[in-house]
């Protein structure tokens, strides 16, 4: 009963889902819509989850003295300061609303952002390491990969003009022609798989995400 | 009057929908041209019907242009469509279009607040009202009604999608039916998956751990359940070796799978003592601070083995490149097209996109997986006869054929 | 003094090149930090030193911006933000141009977002660009900001039928019909130019196929380099033109700068980036020939 | 181990009196702007601290160190925050309450649009799986899980059927021909430009063979010997050339990013360029 329930609910829910979108009628969109809105509220209730288990792992460390343990602490601070912040409606230190509030403001723009936007950045560093360790002619389908990105680089480093129009042609044609062969491929495939496996879970052929008992 | 017929056809070349550009110069030549404008010639065969495919409150009204609108007198400059309740009732303003329209879809809102609403199951009255520069001056159509709009229970424009859904079912059905029946199914080799066994038992010689990484998606996302089913199988490995397995987790939902998919293998392999909730643990919602979080445990555990399953954005070169780094072997697998290229790059061993969705059938094994599988393998080789048959047909300018894939929204 | 400083940098990076690729001919490996240290060498050099050089405008380009100089004063641009500030050093410079050369044009601009963060950039372009260079231009006549709808693809289908079911006022509460700007303007379609920047979800390619492809309206686009390739199948049908990544902002730049004199002066981040872009990907480059050289002579060594 | 931890102390000494001296002058640079005291030192310090960060973060390329793990740490905890006030705000007060409590949109000062029994749903769904954190009660999350899951299976079935299948198979029908008027005048027009005639056949050739060799590559249930193996060793080759591509294309694109930062650093930090 515990694994049979579940099961039911899935395939009934996604049968729905399915013929729902060959029905136009007003009430089959009106359901529709509501499912849309549940998602959105269920994950926000279940971040709780995550929160419940950052804490307590990250007590966990404090508590035993794990090493790194100081730097939890730090995650509980940051965690418990932005929570006050974001929070504070009626008390209002320093403004009237949660999300408007200064502090939580300030350290969204000067703690946030900047970490985020460098830990992109390091993308830049990266790809440079990649390309040094990986574009190397090893085999036959190491040197098509390393070719294709030389091409293409060529194309669009205007230092190297003199490597002419007919590379920017082929990096053009490139871009247009195999790229789309082969997106389009993965595409495809992707899709059945997708299709696929949705068909799977619906049928409960699928059901390692609900574990046993 | 030559000026102005020039200025229209001008207009008409350009394409652009300029009524009211139309309108301002028609105007300003009305003032040089002192000649009152003659009364239009009506519209004719104005007809409404209920919008095909729809939820509803939307009618369909077509009719044939005015002999006067780029033709004859050519004094047409556009058209009013007004609706009524009742024939000789009130008539309301519903929409004005450029000379030369010949259709239009007069929707409504559904909701009952919104000032748009057009309830379904009324009768109403349409007219077509042809007009000139001169807003004294107009002709109106004949009223067509009563018409009703009401919703439909099928949408008949996305037929071709009924048959492909109904067409894989059945596929899918029989063979997993046959493969039920004892036919034996092959599976091509996947190497990334066969590293995977390989990649479990150096970290036990290592003494080392297994670094999982379930991507960006969330529980729901269908790489994401194709991911579950290799965590499962790589932490019964783990469990029956006695190494150690690490699962930081994006998505709160998907954690709570993940928990369930590791305590269900660990119980499987006889361990499940060994178990504990920490292994798989909760990081953060955004996005760079995991990638953050994850780089820094795989610099300070150095696992032996990193295994990048599910979806993955900007932050799949970042991870494969710090684990490069910390010179762990890194299988990987995602359907994030955009991302293949950086994970073939920086990674011993890549899934490409619908491999990840075959792995869970192959390392499953089960009749029921493998039949589904093989029905995969039908429909490419339908995609495949189709595209022959769409190569050749479009050759010979059939395009109906193609026209037979068209999906109405 | 500063030329003495480039010159310096620059003769470190080749020289260290140079070394590099002496040290790979008996087959050694370079360590990830020293590509690590000429790749924040090299980007940060022509930042320090403002190294810039002229950029020649490719088709694709060159079609956007031949289409905003061919139409007729006072033509209808309708300029959609679809990115958030994690895209915008990559965006922005574009977002900024158009905005420029329509108004130095005298085209009527119409500004919106599809995406949540996109209003924000809106109100900011506002502020630090039109208002500050352009202050004869008046709100409500010469351009107007609608701001952000959520719904992505469903915005789109709606405004492209009537923009008053969706938008009933701008984004400061104004009634879109008081706004002079709005007068005979029904919907999309009445559009000269649509321009959607930003490559993501929804971007560019849902402009082309919820909008520009269904109302037949002129659509170009600007989007980060990443996704540039996706849309190339979409130029020139259905495409008019497409500025892909930095590269493509700078060549719009250059060509403001070219045709319009008020423009000399105007900051040019797309320019400005292009020098550590350059100079970045001359140095990958270098590396990835490093490396293969290396490869080879390990490997003959070893056999 | 004395030696190591002494010289540690040091850089965090050295790396503290920089931060200080960043924050004074700093300080004194937007104080000389002519703004308030406090609002000078105030704002020194929020731009000082995502130096910091920013600097901090970087030096991870060099090898894993405290002050990228502090940066890490914090940026964990204030993330995860930051996500359930924003969730709080925009979805539970902004979607919720409206519907299902009068009182509650009051206090929120959202507006009320009507008590809707349909929103206690997704509230017992969540609660549902919260029970996970109870031993007993943790099959009940799973009915919420089966709800999550068969209602996106639906929708992604049908979304990708549509989208990815269909509508790609369908772009995938091109003429083998373009523009045919028979033997003479084709070959008459061999150009090579992009919109001449051969170029378009060949283009339509390559793309229809990189699909067929593509797909047979996908294939899994066929041993990739005799034809199925050359088709699917094509189908690789053309892969690996597209992934080239497009990781040669973004190179340059990352770039900027690193520019955007550093140019924070070395303008709005240090002010050394305009």
């Amino acid at each position: 009963m515990k694994r049979q329930l579940p099961l039911a609910l899935v395939f009934i829910f996604g049968i729905f889902c399915i013929f729902q979108y060959f029905v136009p009628h007003e009430s089959s969109e009106w359901i529709y819509e509501f499912l849309l809105a549940w998602i959105y509220i269920i994950g926000i209730l279940t971040l709780a989850l995550g929160i419940w288990s950052l804490i307590r792992v990250s007590w966990d460390k404090v508590q035993h003295r794990r090493p790194n343990w100081q730097y939890a602490l730090v995650t509980l601070l940051g965690l418990f300061a932005m929570i006050t912040f974001g929070f504070d409606y009626c008390r209002s230190f320093f403004s009237s609303e949660g999300l408007r509030n200064y502090m939580f403001v300030h350290f969204f723009d000067y703690i946030l952002i900047p970490i985020q936007a460098t830990m992109f950045s390091l993308l830049a560093f990266f790809i440079a390491s990649a390309s040094y360790r990986a574009f190397r002619a090893r085999s036959l389908l190491a040197s098509l990969l390393l070719l294709a990105a030389l091409v293409i680089m060529l194309r669009f480093n205007p230092y190297l003009g003199f490597v002419g129009e007919y590379m920017e042609q082929l990096a053009t044609w490139l871009l247009n022609v195999p790229n789309l062969a082969a997106k389009r491929a993965i595409i495809v495939g992707v899709g059945l798989g997708i299709v696929a496996t949705s068909l799977k879970v619906i049928l409960g052929i699928e059901r390692n995400y609900l574990g046993r008992d | 009057m030559k000026l102005k017929t020039l200025i229209v056809l001008s207009c008409m070349l350009l394409g652009g929908s300029v009524f009211s550009a139309a309108q301002e110069v028609t105007d300003a030549t009305a003032l040089t041209d002192t000649a009152a404008v003659a009364a239009p010639r009506p519209i004719a065969d104005l007809f409404a019907r209920d919008s095909e495919n729809d939820h509803g409150h939307s009618l369909t009204l077509s009719w044939t242009i005015s002999p006067d609108d780029g033709a004859g007198q050519m004094n047409v400059i556009g058209y009013e469509l007004y609706r009524a309740l009742s024939p000789d009732g009130e008539f309301e303003l519903r929409g004005k279009f450029p000379f030369g329209a010949a259709s239009y879809i007069d929707v409504g809102a559904k909701e009952k607040e919104s000032s748009q609403y057009s309830p379904d199951h009324t009768d109403f009255y349409y007219k077509v009202r042809a007009l000139t520069s001169d807003p004294e001056v107009f002709t109106d159509s004949e009223i067509f009604g009563p018409v009703q709009s009401y919703g439909q229970w099928f949408n008949t424009g996305r037929i071709p999608v009924l048959v492909f859904v109904i067409g894989f079912l059945t596929t899918t059905v029989i063979l997993i039916r046959r493969a039920r029946g004892g036919a034996d199914l092959f599976v091509r080799r996947l190497p990334g998956i066969e590293a995977v066994d390989e990649a479990i038992g150096r970290a036990t010689e290592m003494g080392k751990p297994i670094l999982y990484v379930l991507g960006l998606g969330t529980a729901a996302d269908i790489a994401t359940i194709a991911s579950y089913t290799i965590l499962g199988r790589v932490a019964k490995k783990v469990a029956e070796y006695q190494t150690g397995l690490i699962v930081p987790c994006y998505d709160p939902v998907t954690m709570t799978v993940a928990q369930e998919t590791v305590k269900t293998a660990y119980a499987d392999a006889g361990r499940p003592d060994a178990y504990s909730e920490d292994m798989v643990y909760f990081v953060t919602q955004s996005q760079f601070a995991y990638v953050a979080a994850v780089n820094g445990t795989m610099l300070r555990e150095r696992p032996a083995t990193n295994i990048y399953m599910g979806k993955f954005f900007a932050e799949s070169l970042i991870l494969a490149e710090t684990g490069a780094f910390a010179g762990s072997i890194q299988i990987s697998g995602t359907d994030e097209i955009a991302q293949i290229p950086f994970f073939v790059v920086a990674c011993d061993y890549t899934l490409i996109g619908e491999e990840l969705y075959a792995a869970s059938a192959y390392l499953g094994r089960e009749p029921l997986l493998l039949g589904s599988l093989k029905a995969q393998d039908y429909a490419k080789a339908a995609v495949i006869l189709l595209a022959i048959i769409g190569f050749l047909t479009m050759n010979f300018g059939l395009e109906g054929f193609k026209e037979l894939f068209y999906i109405s929204n | 003094m500063s030329s003495v400083g480039l010159i310096i940098s620059l003769f470190i990076i080749g020289a260290g090149l140079l070394w590099l690729l002496i040290l790979s001919l008996t087959g050694r490996e370079v360590e990830r930090r020293i590509v690590f240290l000429f790749i924040g060498l090299a980007v940060s050099v022509p930042l320090l030193f403002n190294i810039t050089f002229s950029e020649r405008a490719t088709p694709i380009v060159l079609d956007v911006f031949d289409k905003l100089e061919d139409l007729p004063p006072g033509s209808k641009v309708l300029l959609s933000y679809d990115y958030g500030p994690s895209m915008a050093p990559e965006v922005e410079p574009m977002s900024n141009a158009f905005l420029r050369h329509s108004l130095a044009k005298g085209h009527k601009l119409y500004l919106m977002a599809l995406w949540a963060t996109g209003q924000s950039l809106v109100a900011t372009a506002v502020d630090s660009i039109i208002k500050r260079e352009f202050p004869d231009k008046v709100y409500g006549e010469d351009y107007v900001n609608i701001g952000f709808k959520a719904g992505g693809t469903g915005v789109l289908n709606v405004i492209i039928t009537d923009f008053r079911k969706m938008y009933l006022t701008d984004v400061d509460g104004l009634d879109l019909d008081s706004l002079f700007i709005f007068d005979g303007v029904k919907s999309l379609r009445d559009m000269d130019v649509l321009i959607s920047i930003g490559g993501g979800f929804p971007g560019v390619k849902e402009w082309v196929l919820f909008a520009g492809a269904p109302g037949n309206i002129p659509t170009a686009g600007g989007c980060a380099a990443v996704s540039a390739p996706l849309l190339y199948p979409y130029y020139p049908r259905q495409l008019l033109g497409l500025l892909g990544g930095i590269k493509g902002a700078a060549e719009y730049e250059s060509e403001l700068k070219k045709r319009y004199p008020r423009f000399e002066t105007m900051p040019t981040p797309g320019i400005k980036m292009m020098g550590p872009q350059t100079l970045a990907h001359l140095v990958v480059m270098a590396f990835i020939v490093i490396g293969n050289i290396s490869y080879f002579i390990s490997r003959r060594k070893r056999s | 181990m004395e030696g190591s931890k002494r010289l540690s102390a040091i850089i965090l000494a050295v790396v503290i009196a920089l931060f200080l001296v960043s924050w004074i002058v700093k300080g004194l640079a937007i104080s000389d702007s002519g703004a308030a005291l406090w609002f000078s030192v105030r704002d020194a310090f929020f731009i000082t601290l995502a130096a910091f960060l920013t600097l901090a973060i970087l030096s991870f390329l060099y090898k894993d160190n405290p002050y990228y793990k502090f940066a890490e740490h914090l940026f964990v905890g204030v993330s995860a925050a930051y996500w359930m006030c924003v969730g709080f705000w925009s979805t539970i007060v902004g979607n919720l309450f409206p519907n299902i409590s009068e009182s509650l949109s009051g206090y929120f000062d959202v507006p009320y649009k009507g008590f809707n029994p349909f929103y206690f749903i997704p509230l017992i769904l969540g609660i549902m799986l919260l029970m996970r954190l109870s031993a007993r009660a943790g099959w009940m999350s799973r009915w919420a899980l089966a709800w999550i899951v068969g209602t996106t299976s639906g929708l992604n079935l049908i979304r990708y059927l549509r989208t990815d299948f269909i509508s790609q198979v369908s772009n995938t029908f091109v003429p083998l021909l373009v523009d045919w008027k028979g033997v003479g005048p084709f070959f008459s027009d061999l150009s090579l430009s992009a919109s001449g005639q051969f170029t378009m056949t060949l283009a339509n050739w390559v793309i229809f063979v990189g699909v067929f060799t593509g797909l047979i590559y996908f294939f899994f249930s066929k041993e990739h010997k005799g034809f199925f193996g050359a088709a699917s060793r094509v189908g690789i080759w053309v892969l690996m050339i597209t992934f080239g591509a497009s990781f040669g294309y973004t190179v340059m694109g990352r770039v900027s990013l690193l520019v955007g930062r550093l140019t924070y650093l070395f303008r709005d930090w240090l002010g050394l360029i305009s």
